[in-house]
C-alpha cells in the first residue's frame, strides 16, 4: 500500500525518468561490487587464500590516484583531464608490488592452511592500515576529478545519468573481459587453473608453480587497485576505508560461488539489485541488513554458491 | 532370494555427474560371512560405488539394500550405525590421536553429544581395545600417535577401527596399497580372520592378494559390471582378459 | 592504593608523559623565568584552594586531555586537541590559573568506548587532575559521564551533539541540538523553503536532531511538512538510491546530518547527479546541513559542496576582532595549512571557562566550580561573546554560511541574540 | 597399560602444575602487585579471557574459526546490562543527579527510552525485570542463537573459509540492529550508567576487588569445566573431526551435532565473559559486538596457543597488557606490533606461546630434572656415607 502512495502525484515521464536512473543507479552499485571481488575472486577463488588484507589493496590504489591527482595540480595542471586514465595504471602497479611483496613474504607459507591466512593476512591489514595512516594522515582524502568525470548526463530533460557512473560501469567491464581473457583465454591463464586443479601435476610438465601463485596473487591485488582508483570518482579514501569493502566483497565472491568468475558477475549483479530495491523502497539501514541475511540465507541452502565447479572427489 | 538374505543387495545401480555415468546399471549380491572383492582398471567407477554404498554420494537411480535398510536414503553417520562401515582408499586415521586413542573413538558407544560427555574409559572398553590391537598386529603400538605409524600400519589400524565398531558389513578401499609383502600376507590373515562372523566387500588391484582371499569376483569396467563370479571362472572371461590386458 | 603514588606521581612521572610535562614546563620558563614563586600563593594558599587532594601544588595544576590520539576518530580530535593546548599555552603565558602554570596529562581514547572510560579513571583516581578537557562522539561522553559523576570530575566537552543530558560535571561548550536546528530551520523557513528531506547517519545525535527538527516544521512552521527521513550506516558509500528518493520528493530543502567518511561520497554522489549549490537555488531550493564544517570540506573537495549552506556557532571566516587573533595564533603554533572547524572553536573555549570559574570560585575544588559555572563569561571568545548556562550549557549564538570552492564559509547571517540552551527540549519526552 | 597410565599421569600433572601457576597468579602475585585501579583492568581483560577460552574449545580443538565471538559475549553482556540498567532506571529517583534529570526520567524506563519517546517497557525486556531469569538468559540467548547458526551452517555441512566468513557478516547484522533499534538497545551509546546490582553499589573499591576475585574465580572454575570437556571422548572427538571429518562421519557421528555443541559451548563461555565485564566496567557498547573485537579476541587465542586453555589467558593479558601499555607510550606504533604478532603466530607457530613452552619448556624441565636428581642422588650419598 505504501508503495503505491509514494508514487501518486507524478506524471508517468517523472516516474519513467526515476526508474531509468535508479535503474542506473543499482548498475553503478553492481560495478561497484564486480570491481571489488573480482579481485578476491581470483585469489580466493582460484588460489582459496582468504585474503583480508584486500581492502587495503584495495586503498593502496586510491591513495596512488589521490598522489597523482596533487602531484598533476601542482606541478602540471594541463595534464588533469588526462591523468586519470595513468592514475589507473600506477594504482593496478602499485598494488600490484604489494602484493607481489605480500605473497613472496607471508602468503606462500601457508598454501596449505587456508584459515590461517585469513589470520596471517589480517595483520597485514593491520599493518598496511596504521601505515597509511601514518603516511597520509587520518583524514578522508579524494581526487580531484577532470571536469569530464563531473556532472551528469542529460539524455532528457529529467534523467540525469551521473558520469562518474558511467565510468564505473565502463571500467568495471573493461576489467572484466581483461580477466576473462586473461584467465581463459591466454597461456597464463591456462597455467594458472591448471595449477589449482593439480599442483603436483603442473609442476610435473613444467610449470613453475610457484611463480604463477606469486603473479596470480599479485595480478588480484592489483585488479584491487584499479577499483581503489575508480572509487575515488563515487567516494573517499582513508586509511581505514579498505575494511569497509572487505565483508561485502567476501560475501560476493563466497555468493556467486568460489572459483567462478560468472558466479561472481552473477552475485554481483543480484545483491546490487537486491540492495538498491530495498534502499529505494525501505530504508538505507534496514536494507543493508535485509541483503546480508537474504545472502547468508542463500548460502545455507546453497553452501556452494551461485554457481560452482562440480568435480568428483 | 529376497534381499534380506544377501548381506549387501545393490541393484541397478546408477550415478552421473553432468551426464557422466561413473556407475552405470550395476547389480552386485553380497552373500553373508563372504569376501566379496571388486576388480577392475583406473576409472572403472570402484571408489565411486562404495562412495555410494556409505552415503557419501546419493545414486541417480537403483537400489542399496542393508538387512532392512535403504542406504540410498541414508546419512553417512546413520549408514555406519545400521553396520556398514567404509575404509579409504587412502589410509585416513586420526594423526594426532594415540592408536588408542584412535580405537576408543571408534567404539560404539558415546555416539551422541551427550553420551559422548558421559563416556567412561572403563575395563570392557580397554580390553577389546586391547583385543582389536592383537588382531590388528598393533598391540605394542597402542601409546604411539597415529600420524608416526608406517603406511601399512595405518591401514590395518583403520581395518581396526571398522572391527572395534562392530560392524556387519565392511568396505574396504584397496586394504594392501603400498604395503610389503610380508604386511599383505598378514593382511589377508587378518581379512580371513574377521570375514568369520560378516561380510567384507573388497577393491583392489592386486591380484595375488585377491586370489588368496575372494569368495566371489566383480570385475567393473567404465562403469559397468561385466563379469561375475569365483576368481577362476572371472580370470578365464575373455572380456575381462581384453579390459586388463587389451590396452 | 592509588593514593600514596599520587603526591610522588604527577610532578616526575616516569615515561612519555613527562616529555609533555617537559614542554609544559619549558613553555612556562619562556614566559616568566621567575617560575617557582607563585605571586597569588598568599592569597590563593594551596590547601584553601585545594580541599579535595587534587593534583594541585604551589606552582602547578595537573589537568587531563582526554581525546582520540588513534583510531578512526583521531583524525577529527586532532583539532580539539590543538584547540586545548593552544588555550593552555595562553592562559600559561598570562600567568596561569590562580598563579600556577597548568600541566596536561594526555591520554588517548584510541576511538573505544571502554578505552575512554578506562583512561577517564586512570585520569581522575591515578592523576587526581583538576579538570578534564576531552571526548567528541556521544558515545565517548555517555561512556565517561559515570566516572565523572561518582568520581566528582570536571569534564569540558567541546562537541555539538544531541542534548537530554546536564551533568553537574560536565561542562557543554558545543551547542546540544535545539540551539543549532531551529533557527537554522527558521532561516530555511524564511528562505522559502517548504517541504523538507532529513537525511541522517544512523546514530543517537542524527536520529535525536531530526526529531527535533520535524517537531518544529510540522507544528511551528506553518504549511510545511517532512516528506522524507532516512538513515545509513555509519561509513555508507553509496547514496545514489537514496538521491533518486530525495529527486522523486522534490523537497525545498535537503536537511542532512551524514557524518564521518560517508560525508564525502554523499556529496559527491549528489554533484555527479546533478545536484549542486547552483542547480538547486536555480530552483530557488536549499542544502543545509549541520553537520559539515571546514575540517569535513578538506577532504570532500569545495567544488563538491559550494553553495550548499551550513549552520553552525562558529566559521572560520568569522569577522571580528577576537577571531582574527585566535585564527592567527592557532596558525602559528600548527601550521599555516590548519583549518578551524565549530567543534575545534568550542574546545577553545573549554580551558578559558575553566580558568574563568576557577577565578570566580576562588578555588579548585569541583564543587565551587560547579556552583560557581552558572553566569562565567568569556568576553574573548572567537565566536564572539558566550556565557555558561544554569544547565551547564553555553549561551551562543547560531549562524548560517554559505560552503564556498575555496573550502571556507561565507558567514550570511546570525542570529540576533544569544540562544537559550535547551536541552531538555519542551514536549518533547 | 601400565605406560598408558603413567603417561596420562605425567600429562595431567603438567596441567595441574600450570593452572596451579595460574590460579596463583591471578588469585596472589594480581592482588598483590596490583592497585586497584590495575587490578580493575586485569578483571576487564579477564572477561575477555573467557571469549579466547571459548574459541579454544571451538578453533582449537573442534577447528571450527568463529569470527563472531564478540557477538556471543556482547549478548551476554546486553543480557546482564539490561538487569542492571532497569535496576538503575528504578532508582534513579534516589540517585544524585542535577534537576532536570529527575524531571525528564521516567521511573522504571531507561533513559535512553525516554530520549526515544518510547513509553512503556518494551516485551523484550521484561524478563531482565528479574535477576534470575537475567542469569538463564546470559547464558540462554547466545547459547539459542549459536545453536540457531549452528544448526542451519553445520547442518548443511558448510565449514572452514564460508562459516568464518558468515559469523563475520552476523557480526555486521547484528551491530547494524544494535545500534539502529536504539531506542531498545541504547544504539551506538550502548547502556551506560550501571551502578548497582541488587542493590550492590559496583562502582565502590570494595565491589571491584570483590568482582575482580569473582572473575578470576569463575574463568579457572570455566577452564576446569573446559579441561574437564576437552579430556572426555568428546574433546578427543572434536580434534578427530578437526584432522579428519569424514573418518568421523563415517565412524558414525553425526559430526555437526558435535559441531553445534561446541559452537554453544564457546558461545555461552564468552556470553559470561561478557556479563563480567559489564560488572567491571560499568556499561555495554556496541562497539564490543562489531568485527574488530571479535577479531581481538581470536589473536588472544592464536597468541596464547589456540589448544591451550590456560595460554589463551597469557595470551589475553599479553594483549591487552600491551595495549594499554602501548597506547599510552606509542600509539602510532600498537597496530604495527599487534599485525606483527598476528603474522609472527599464525606463520612461524601456529600453536602460540603454549606450543613454543611446550617444545622450549620441555628441555628446561629436563635440565630441571636432571639437576634435582644430582641433588637427590647427592642427598642419597650422603645418607649412605652417614650410615
Amino acid at each position: 500500500m505504501g508503495i503505491t502512495n509514494i508514487f501518486s502525484g507524478y506524471t508517468g515521464e517523472e516516474l519513467l525518468s526515476i526508474f531509468t536512473m535508479q535503474g542506473f543507479s543499482s548498475l553503478s552499485l553492481f560495478s561497484v561490487f564486480l570491481l571489488m571481488a573480482l579481485g578476491l575472486a581470483i585469489i580466493f577463488g582460484q588460489m582459496k587464500i582468504i585474503n583480508m588484507a584486500h581492502g587495503e589493496f584495495l586503498t593502496a590504489g586510491a591513495y596512488t590516484t589521490v598522489i597523482m591527482s596533487d602531484m598533476v595540480v601542482k606541478y602540471m595542471p594541463g595534464l588533469l583531464p588526462y591523468y586519470f586514465i595513468f592514475a589507473i595504471i600506477a594504482a593496478f602497479i602499485v598494488a600490484f608490488a604489494l602484493g607481489y611483496i605480500v605473497e613472496l613474504s607471508l602468503v606462500r607459507f601457508l598454501y596449505k592452511r587456508p584459515l590461517d591466512t585469513l589470520l596471517a593476512t589480517w595483520g597485514v591489514s593491520m599493518i598496511l592500515q596504521q601505515g597509511f595512516r601514518l603516511v597520509f594522515g587520518g583524514r578522508e582524502d579524494s581526487a580531484n576529478l577532470p571536469d569530464w568525470l563531473m556532472g551528469s548526463w542529460y539524455p532528457t530533460e529529467t534523467i540525469a545519468i551521473p558520469l562518474n557512473g558511467l565510468f564505473l560501469l565502463g571500467t568495471s567491464v573493461v576489467v572484466t573481459l581483461l580477466v576473462y581473457f586473461l584467465l581463459f583465454r591466454s597461456r597464463w591463464g591456462l597455467c594458472v587453473r591448471a595449477t589449482v586443479l593439480n599442483r603436483e601435476m603442473s609442476n610435473a610438465v613444467g610449470i613453475n608453480s610457484k611463480r604463477i601463485d606469486r603473479l596470480t596473487f599479485a595480478f588480484g591485488c592489483g585488479i584491487a587497485g584499479v577499483a581503489g582508483a575508480v572509487f575515488t570518482t563515487i567516494g573517499s579514501v582513508s586509511p581505514a576505508a579498505g575494511s569497509l569493502y572487505i565483508v561485502d566483497t567476501f560475501i560476493v565472491v563466497v555468493f556467486g560461488g568460489a572459483g567462478s568468475l560468472l558466479g561472481t558477475i552473477f552475485s554481483a549483479f543480484g545483491i546490487a539489485q537486491l540492495q538498491s530495491i530495498m534502499e529505494f523502497f525501505l530504508t538505507g539501514v534496514l536494507a543493508k541488513v535485509f541483503v546480508l541475511l537474504s545472502v547468508v540465507g542463500i548460502l545455507m541452502i546453497r553452501p556452494q554458491g551461485l554457481r560452482s565447479n562440480k568435480v568428483r572427489e | 532370494m529376497s534381499s534380506t538374505d544377501y548381506a549387501l543387495y545393490i541393484e541397478n545401480l546408477t550415478v552421473s555427474f553432468d551426464g557422466f555415468k561413473a556407475v552405470d546399471d550395476v547389480s552386485i549380491y553380497v552373500e553373508k560371512g563372504t569376501v566379496h572383492v571388486v576388480i577392475g582398471p583406473n576409472g572403472a567407477g570402484k571408489t565411486t560405488l562404495l562412495d555410494l554404498v556409505c552415503g557419501k554420494t546419493k545414486p541417480t537411480a537403483g537400489k542399496i539394500k542393508f538387512d532392512d535398510y535403504d542406504l540410498t536414503t541414508m546419512h553417512e553417520q546413520d549408514i555406519v550405525q545400521a553396520g556398514v562401515g567404509r575404509k579409504f582408499q587412502t589410509p585416513s586415521i586420526y594423526p594426532s590421536l594415540t592408536v588408542f586413542e584412535n580405537l576408543e573413538v571408534s567404539y560404539p558407544k558415546g555416539r551422541g553429544v551427550w553420551g559422548a560427555l558421559g563416556f567412561k574409559r572403563d575395563q570392557e572398553v580397554i580390553d577389546r581395545i586391547h583385543e582389536v590391537a592383537d588382531m590388528i598386529y598393533l598391540s605394542d603400538k597402542l601409546q604411539t600417535p597415529g600420524e608416526l605409524l608406517s603406511h601399512g600400519q595405518k591401514q590395518w589400524l583403520e581395518i581396526g577401527m571398522l572391527l572395534i565398531a562392530d560392524l556387519q558389513m565392511i568396505l574396504l578401499d584397496e586394504p594392501v596399497a603400498g604395503m610389503s609383502v610380508v604386511e599383505r600376507k598378514q593382511t589377508a590373515d587378518l581379512l580371513r580372520k574377521i570375514s568369520q562372523n560378516r561380510s567384507i566387500l573388497v577393491i583392489e588391484h592386486d591380484m595375488n592378494f585377491v586370489r588368496e582371499i575372494a569368495h566371489r569376483v566383480n570385475v567393473m569396467h567404465q562403469g559397468k559390471v561385466i563379469a561375475e563370479g569365483s576368481m577362476e571362472t572371472v580370470e578365464k572371461n575373455e572380456k575381462v582378459i581384453e579390459v586388463y590386458l587389451g590396452h | 592504593m592509588g593514593l600514596e603514588n599520587r603526591n610522588s606521581g604527577n610532578v616526575f612521572r616516569a615515561g612519555w608523559f613527562s616529555l609533555f610535562t617537559i614542554l609544559a614546563l619549558g613553555l612556562g620558563l619562556v614566559a616568566s623565568p621567575a617560575l617557582a614563586k607563585n605571586p597569588l600563593l598568599d592569597k590563593y594558599p594551596t590547601a584553601k584552594v585545594n580541599t579535595t587532594g587534587l593534583a594541585i601544588t604551589d606552582d602547578v595544576v595537573t589537568v587531563g586531555q582526554l581525546h582520540s590520539v588513534s583510531g578512526t576518530m583521531a583524525i577529527s580530535e586532532t583539532g580539539s586537541v590543538e584547540a586545548e593546548r593552544l588555550a593552555i599555552k595562553q592562559i600559561n603565558d598570562m600567568g596561569g590559573v590562580l598563579g600556577r602554570k597548568i600541566e596536561i596529562i594526555q591520554e588517548d581514547g584510541a576511538s573505544d568506548w571502554p578505552t575512554f572510560a578506562e583512561k577517564a579513571k586512570k585520569l581522575l583516581v591515578k592523576d587526581k587532575v583538576a579538570s578534564v578537557f576531552g571526548c567528541w562522539t556521544s558515545a565517548s561522553r555517555k561512556a565517561v559521564l559515570p566516572i565523572f559523576e561518582k568520581e566528582n570530575g570536571m569534564l569540558y566537552y567541546p562537541t555539538f551533539y544531541e542534548g537530554l543530558e546536564a551533568s553537574k560535571n560536565v561542562i557543554y561548550t558545543g551547542q546540544e541540538a535545539t540551539q543549532q536546528i531551529i533557527w537554522g530551520l527558521d532561516w530555511a523557513y524564511k528562505q522559502g523553503a517548504r517541504t523538507f528531506f532529513l537525511v541522517g547517519s544512523d546514530y543517537i545525535w542524527p536520529r535525536t536532531s531530526h526529531k527535533i527538527a520535524r517537531r518544529h516544521i510540522e507544528n511551528h512552521l506553518k504549511g510545511c511538512k517532512v516528506v522524507g527521513e532516512e538513515y545509513y550506516p555509519l561509513g555508507h558509500t553509496n547514496f545514489n538510491s537514496l538521491i533518486n528518493k530525495i529527486k522523486l520528493k522534490r523537497p525545498d530543502c535537503i536537511y542532512s546530518i551524514v557524518v564521518g567518511g560517508s560525508n564525502v561520497s554523499w556529496y559527491k554522489q549528489l554533484n555527479a547527479a546533478g545536484i549542486t549549490g547552483e542547480s538547486l537555488a536555480k530552483k530557488n531550493k536549499l542544502f543545509l546541513t549541520i553537520s559539515t564544517t571546514e575540517d569535513e570540506i578538506l577532504g570532500i573537495g569545495g567544488k563538491n559542496v559550494a553553495g550548499f549552506y551550513a549552520c553552525m556557532k562558529y566559521f572560520q571566516s568569522l569577522d571580528n576582532e577576537n577571531n582574527k587573533a585566535f585564527v592567527k595564533a592557532f596558525k602559528e603554533m600548527w601550521g599555516d595549512d590548519s583549518v578551524i572547524g565549530d567543534v575545534t572553536q568550542a574546545a577553545y573555549l573549554g580551558p578559558w571557562l575553566w580558568k574563568y570559574t576557577v577565578e570566580k570560585a576562588g578555588s579548585f575544588d569541583i564543587d565551587k566550580i560547579a556552583a560557581a559555572s552558572p553566569g562565567v563569561e568569556f568576553k574573548g571568545a572567537p565566536e564572539g561573546y558566550v556565557r555558561i548556562h544554569e544547565n551547564h550549557h553555553l549561551w551562543s549564538k547560531a549562524r548560517i554560511g554559505k560552503m564556498l570552492e575555496n573550502g571556507q564559509f561565507e558567514v550570511l547571517v546570525e542570529s540576533e541574540d544569544l540562544i537559550e540552551p535547551d536541552p531538555f527540549p519542551e514536549g518533547y519526552k | 597399560m601400565k605406560l598408558l597410565e603413567s603417561g596420562v599421569v605425567s600429562e595431567n600433572r603438567k596441567h595441574i602444575i600450570s593452572f596451579i601457576i595460574l590460579a596463583a597468579t591471578l588469585l596472589l602475585v594480581f592482588p598483590l602487585v596490583f592497585d586497584i585501579f590495575r587490578l580493575n583492568l586485569v578483571a576487564k581483560y579477564l572477561s575477555l579471557a573467557f571469549a579466547a577460552v571459548g574459541l579454544v574449545i571451538c578453533w582449537g580443538h573442534g577447528g571450527i574459526l568463529s569470527l563472531g565471538q564478540g557477538v556471543f559475549w556482547g549478548l551476554g553482556g546486553y543480557c546482564l546490562a539490561a538487569f542492571l540498567k532497569l535496576e538503575a532506571a528504578v532508582n534513579i529517583a534516589n540517585e544524585a543527579g542535577t534537576d532536570q534529570i529527575k524531571a525528564l526520567t521516567t521511573v522504571g524506563l531507561p533513559d535512553f527510552m525516554d530520549w526515544n519517546q518510547i513509553t512503556e517497557l518494551p516485551y523484550i525486556w521484561y524478563p531482565f525485570k528479574s535477576f534470575p531469569i537475567t542469569l538463564i538468559c546470559v547464558l540462554i540467548v547466545p547459547g539459542i542463537v549459536a545453536f540457531i547458526i549452528g544448526l542451519a551452517i553445520f547442518k548443511r555441512r558448510v565449514s572452514g573459509v564460508y562459516f568464518a566468513i558468515i559469523t563475520q557478516a552476523l557480526c555486521w547484522i547484528m551491530e547494524i540492529l544494535f545500534v539502529t533499534r536504539q531506542g531498545w538497545t541504547g544504539g551506538i551509546n550502548g547502556i551506560t550508567d550501571l551502578r548497582t546490582c541488587l542493590g550492590w553499589d559496583i562502582r565502590t573499591q570494595a565491589a571491584q576487588y570483590t568482582l575482580y576475585f569473582l572473575t578470576a574465580g569463575l574463568l579457572l572454575a570455566v577452564i576446569l569445566f573446559s579441561k574437564k570437556i576437552l579430556s572426555s571422548k568428546l574433546g578427543q572427538l572434536l580434534v578427530a573431526i578437526r584432522d579428519m571429518e569424514d573418518r568421523v562421519r563415517f565412524s558414525g557421528y553425526d559430526v555437526s551435532n558435535f559441531k553445534i555443541f561446541s559452537f554453544c559451548l564457546a558461545a555461552m563461555i564468552s556470553a559470561v565473559g561478557g556479563a563480567l565485564f559489564v560488572l567491571n566496567v560499568g556499561f555495554m557498547s556496541p562497539k564490543l559486538v562489531t568485527i574488530a573485537p571479535s577479531i581481538y579476541m581470536v589473536i588472544f587465542c592464536a597468541l596464547g596457543g589456540r589448544e591451550s586453555l590456560i595460554g589463551v589467558v597469557y595470551g589475553t593479558l599479553i594483549v591487552c597488557f600491551g595495549r594499554t601499555y602501548f597506547s599510552e607510550q606509542f600509539p602510532e606504533l600498537w597496530m604495527f606490533l599487534m599485525g606483527g604478532i598476528f603474522i609472527v603466530v599464525t606463520v612461524a607457530c601456529p600453536k602460540g606461546l603454549a606450543g613454543l613452552f611446550e617444545s622450549h619448556g620441555a628441555k628446561a624441565l629436563a635440565f630441571l630434572k636432571k639437576f634435582l636428581k644430582i641433588e637427590n642422588l647427592a642427598s642419597k650419598d650422603k645418607k649412605e656415607v652417614e650410615a
